[in-house]
């Protein structure tokens, strides 16, 4: 503990007293607005956390559910902790030849902690895609692992390269507002690339048949939507950092039309191509439809994101199917195709629809070019940084749980209990009675009104 | 004694069950069960992909009754649990060679009256 | 896709570049934290169709929980991209002959997006309403023809008497300052509309006796009614429209009150009525003091929004039982009581406890008598073109799943799929060994400590 | 009715007309702009009622579902009402003797509504911890009473000593920014107490074994989990009341931190103790590090609650032990370790680590020592006063139910019914042919594609 | 050899099972059931409407003993079972032609031993 | 006729379901139970207190057939799913008096075919 105290003492230059002016002026009154927006929107990417852990344990089978949901507490907690330490420093320190940041580590001379604090959000969103993707059978041990590749060193790198002013692809004009490359393409790509690495679930594809592995509780993670829905409204809200009452509107409007058309694309697409409105898949499709107008929020029309939105919904469906049965890829809430395919689209989207540089506003080409180079750089970078590195992690032993525990489920082999207890433990050693709800005799009775008198 | 086990659709328990009250057979025992046999599962679609149901839900209700009450009882349990289709389901008679009420100690038949 | 460049290019002139100005002024420093108020108020209303999505598939059967879910999501998707293609116009539009807007179709010349933004929340609310009481034999499509009639077309309409300025009920001084006529009581009326047509559910009603269907997840239903609770404070709290240190805190104030006292009044009431707490009528308790108090929320005191909210819970119960036993309408989640008899008990409650112009302060029958007017209008208005419009698309095909897709449960019927695997799938052609939680030996075993050195 | 109206007449003075000047002011805007601060606040402590809702209710059995939620809802709602006659003017109003306030009831003469309506929030806070503590066995009436005596004196009088400005503690310098003692040791206190006189669950203890009871869905509790993280952010940031661009971000950064730190070392604490990371532990490890840093929160640096929060999730899991297998408390939820051990903590933590006042900044024992008589005051008037209240209502009448109502469970002694029908009610007295998901055919059934076209 | 089924009460199932195993019968096959018979249902309310609860829950254990184990284990189970309020429920003896032991085909009463 | 009942692990019945119908035994019925015997159980730790697992999942599987089809099932049984370890399961042969199809109300070996 006491080898802290020169940590301590560095901290202790950060905090200044409160200089909240007796007489406020409209300098003060504007940090103080801005303020508010950006810890609204750090509030709402935190609880997207909560939206994650959702549809990563909806979609998944009740036998891992305090598995993934470990995975996103520890997400969220590594990362917040590894950003403070060195992330935050390598994404928006004073760039080294506009790769990486150099300064600020631990926030030394950092003044702005409100930024800290929204960046910090982000941090964990991008790692806790990889969660949903090699949910079911990666170690909790080498997960935690890659979280901390991804959060102390990928992630800033990418994120210097097109958020820090400096970086090279900020240079060369790349425009990602929110995150669609930054965010949720890094995330997707570590995701895939761990995924390769890893191999699909135990009984998901044999021989030539593809079997399916139905999500436990789908309800939750229509829940886990709703509440990403919401929390990116702070995703791409915030982002503006100021509540700026010419921009803001604009950007949440075009983040609700988006995610609209995309669930109505995939839904009426799902219905089309399967003859069923399918439920998990519309529900990738709002996820699809957020992620497609992350990087665009700011600059494309309202009319603009309807069209995004709705091509996102049918990429999503394709881009599912494909990555399932095409090339076997087992990803169990499709977070890759979700976050990467559509991420993707995304960034592309600025090329065609920017107000302002878009191809479709006679921006020309030059645009979708340079987003096309961000992408490109970004996948090659993250594929190869988490490739190495989990190569490394799995020379020393397996990253993947033995096939009996797999089998078994996470929940009992690496946390020693279960999710659920629905049912009530019949017997207890003390021969106490024990009601069992649920039980077969619950549902062999026939509630009807016996009592006329109540009614 | 006999046992009488049937197993039938699900949705005609209640009707079994009030038809065997009307003739005074109070007491039997439920079990879920499911099964397979003539009838044709379902199709269903998850994430794009087709896959087939083939066990399908039935439930298992035994009762222990006198010997001269088999028959009436078999055909009661045709008449309320037939519906025609295929998956209505079996009646099995088994011999019981002993019945006791756990309450009473009572043996044979006066343990399940 | 083409086709759609004119209508991008008139999109196009909506995007003003930012003009958040290099020094601000206490001008713009007003219309940023309005804004930043107003996107709050939103984001919150936005969240309730989580909570309305909750409280509908927690009360209802678990095989049509997919079904209802993807209800609610197609319900503010179709809502807000309708609402911004005519709806915004209809509603505040230039009046024409205070009856119906006529202008600003596809937000063209509109320049107050965020004031866009926060009514589009609104629009999926009151058509969100009906998802609950068709619930469990409604056809999906059909559904959805009643949402688009309901949030293009019959809500706007509404609005624009109410809340546009230059309409008809505006000018009589008809007053609901957060939409217990505008939003519930449209959406009520038309939820009755539907079930009238609908019919109740199989097994509901036989004969003389009232069965009982009960709600497979009670415990959900109470998050969601948590989630309506907060989100409601955003949806009468942001109806201020600008963060207002004199109006918002009373607005919150009586929505916190009113509905607790709902909370308390209906609990009694069920244990004085039937000898239990009874916890579904409760959790509509809460619903039933937030609808009480939304016309009301800004000009009735503290003092009175608790009066208004005991008197909800207990019309709330009175209103279900009625409904349920003598009317025997098919309310599964008693949206229609809730939405509806609170609708207009809150409603009326404006003239009789308004500081202003109610009754009981002396503000004479004036105001109740023109609250009346309103509420007859709504009701006729909604049920008439509802009951049109059911009228007319029944007689191209049943709005009704066949009674052997009710049976079944409309998620496998109309989805595919069902929405719990919570016991896992016993076993895959591979002969793959697989665990089953939840299974009869789990709860057979009693979890006694056996090793006594960990402890 | 009519006898009210004496209440309502006082009420109306509270109702000012709108006054929100037609030329904003800097001063009018700094309202508004704390305005803003303080409601989203507000909401968000708001919204932690839900979480308590889902970690008590998923922590515990089935069979008590209903029943806890109906806690809870009572809760916030008797809470607030009571605040309102008589707790705020007890807390807040003018100092009698730096005990207990003296006026304000009913709000009368009152003028910041907001602060209200922020404090509200907090009051059944306090009073909910309770529930978890008690769950599963305690009478729904007798918890009822117990509610009452906390928020409407006791909690009030606690508050009054160290937040109205004028309390004895106060005056010593005591500090406790958020209420790790004002809030979370009082109802810690006052649950220990409670369960001192209501005894174990049945089953929970025999001879010398100590059993597992587990609760019945953790990923409710999960959730719960991320809403009361989420809900903290408002709780320790709106203790801030005013949007202060100085103070704000770095209690929101400690709050963070310190979490992320005590779900780590929960989680690490947990694998080397039991050899698994113990996912309930974990959970509670979070909300460990919430309350070890609430009273610190605005004078810990960043680094200082990382260390506070490590040593949260360290304390939790072995105060969760100590009190579970030594002292034989039976806390279903670890209630009173969360709220109680870490309220110690925190407020101690300030002692320790505040960078003005610390003993590790070199600020000596003095405010150590005050920090430790604040908690021993605390701790003897929450135990004597709730003492005192149970064992004279448990002169009346049990505080707790049959113990053939315990083991039938809550829900369907006192609400008649059970909290989930997961699987269908198998058969109506209508003959009608029911579905049953979940059944074992459900999950015989082999999930394989079948239909290559369709892929 | 013999079968005994018996229908109990599902909590006293921890106490039949220890004193099975303290006379060294350690196999047995435990379901699920749902029984009726004379015991009375409970009632419930839910949204005001009150509902009759009729079939209770029961647990079946099945065991395949010696024949001159029979007597002693039913002696046992009346021990453990019994209560003496209605709803304690029966035992039935079946005959069993032959038993096998899957994992090694032993046949007999060697397989269950 | 005779009904063959068979305990067995639950990630066997596929492979038993799959040989059984290659050789035209289509009709069975499953049950959900749950079995202790000679095999161990697992250790589970909830909130640091570890706990014991003993009764195991299991699979059981009715089947009535012709007497002269016994032999061959119950060695196709052994066959699929005998693995070695300890806790496979066993078979139970028991006499079945009569067998009723409710459909068609076919009685005898017809009823089951
Ligand atoms: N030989 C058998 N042994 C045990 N159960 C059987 C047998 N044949 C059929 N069953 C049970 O009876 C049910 C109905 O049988 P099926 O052949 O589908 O229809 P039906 O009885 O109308 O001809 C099956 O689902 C299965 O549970
Ligand atoms: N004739 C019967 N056949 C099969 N099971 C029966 C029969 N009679 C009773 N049972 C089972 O025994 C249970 C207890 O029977 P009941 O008559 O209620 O009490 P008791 O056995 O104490 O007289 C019933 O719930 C049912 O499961
Ligand atoms: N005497 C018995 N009567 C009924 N079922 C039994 C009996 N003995 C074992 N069983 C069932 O068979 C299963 C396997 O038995 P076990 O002794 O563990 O292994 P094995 O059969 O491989 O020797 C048990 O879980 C139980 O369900």
């Amino acid at each position: 503990m006491f080898k802290k105290s020169t940590l301590l003492f560095v901290l202790f230059l950060l905090i200044a007293s409160p200089v909240y002016a007796a007489t406020p002026t409209t300098e003060s009154l504007q940090l103080s607005v801005d303020l508010v927006w950006v810890m609204l929107g750090a509030f709402l990417v935190f609880f997207m956390h909560a939206g994650f852990a959702m549809v990563e344990s909806g979609f998944t089978r009740a036998k891992n559910s305090l598995n993934i949901l470990m995975k996103n507490f520890i997400t969220i907690s590594m990362a917040s902790l590894l950003f403070f330490i060195v992330g935050y420093g390598l994404m928006f320190g004073t760039s080294a030849g506009s790769i990486v940041g150099s300064d600020g580590f631990l926030l030394s001379g950092v003044e702005d902690i409100s930024f800290f604090v929204f960046q910090a959000m982000f941090v964990a969103t991008c790692a806790t895609i990889i969660s949903g993707a090699v949910a079911e059978r990666m170690k909790f041990g080498s997960y935690v692992l890659v979280v901390i590749a991804m959060t102390a060193v990928i992630y800033p790198v990418v994120g210097h390269w097109i958020w820090q002013g400096d970086g090279w692809l900020t240079a060369l004009g790349f425009s990602d507002f929110a995150g669609s490359t930054v965010v949720h393409l890094t995330g997707a790509v570590g995701a895939l690339t761990v995924v390769l690495f890893l191999g699909p679930r135990v009984g998901k594809y044999s021989g030539k048949k593809v079997n399916v592995i139905p999500g436990h509780n789908i309800p939750i993670g229509a829940l886990g939507v709703f509440i990403l829905w919401l929390g990116w409204f702070g995703f791409n809200g915030g982002s503006t950092l100021a509540a700026d009452p010419s921009l803001v509107p604009m950007v949440i409007g075009t983040t609700l039309l988006s995610t609209s058309a995309a669930l109505v694309s995939s839904a009426l697409y799902t219905k089309i191509r399967f003859k069923r409105v399918d439920a998990s898949l519309s529900l990738n499709g709002v996820l699809a439809g957020l992620v497609g107008i992350t990087a665009g929020c700011a600059e494309i029309s309202l009319g603009g994101s309807i069209i995004v939105g709705l091509l996102s919904g049918v990429f999503l469906v394709e881009g599912i199917r494909f990555l399932d049965t095409k090339l076997r890829i087992d990803d169990p809430v499709g977070a890759i195709t979700v976050h990467g395919i559509c991420g993707i689209w995304g960034t592309l989207a600025v090329g065609l629809f920017s107000t302002s540089t878009g191809l479709f506003y006679g921006g020309g080409f030059s645009q979708l070019i340079v987003q096309l180079i961000g992408v490109i750089a970004v996948v090659a970078w993250t594929m190869i940084t988490v490739g190495v590195f989990i190569f490394v992690i799995s020379r020393f032993s397996s990253i993947r749980v033995s096939e009996e525990e797999e089998i078994a489920g996470l929940d009992f082999a690496e946390h020693g209990s279960n999710a659920y207890e629905l049912k009530e433990v019949l017997l207890t050693e003390e021969n106490v009675p024990a009601s069992h709800k649920l039980g077969l005799a619950d549902r062999l009775n026939s509630l009807t009104v016996r009592d006329k008198k109540l009614s | 004694m006999k046992k009488i086990e049937t197993i039938i659709r699900p949705e005609k328990f209640q009707e079994l069950r009030n038809k065997l009250s009307s003739i005074g057979i109070g007491g039997l025992t439920v079990t879920e069960a499911a099964g397979t046999g003539k009838q044709k599962g379902q199709k269903g679609v998850f994430r794009g992909t087709t896959f087939q149901i083939q066990l399908l839900p039935k439930i298992k209700v035994e009762m222990v009754v006198e010997n001269d009450q088999v028959d009436e009882i078999v055909n009661l349990i045709i008449d309320s649990c037939s519906t025609g289709k295929v998956g209505d389901g079996k009646i099995f008679i088994h011999p019981i060679e002993e019945v006791i009420r756990i309450r009473t100690g009572e043996h044979g038949i006066n343990a399940v009256l």
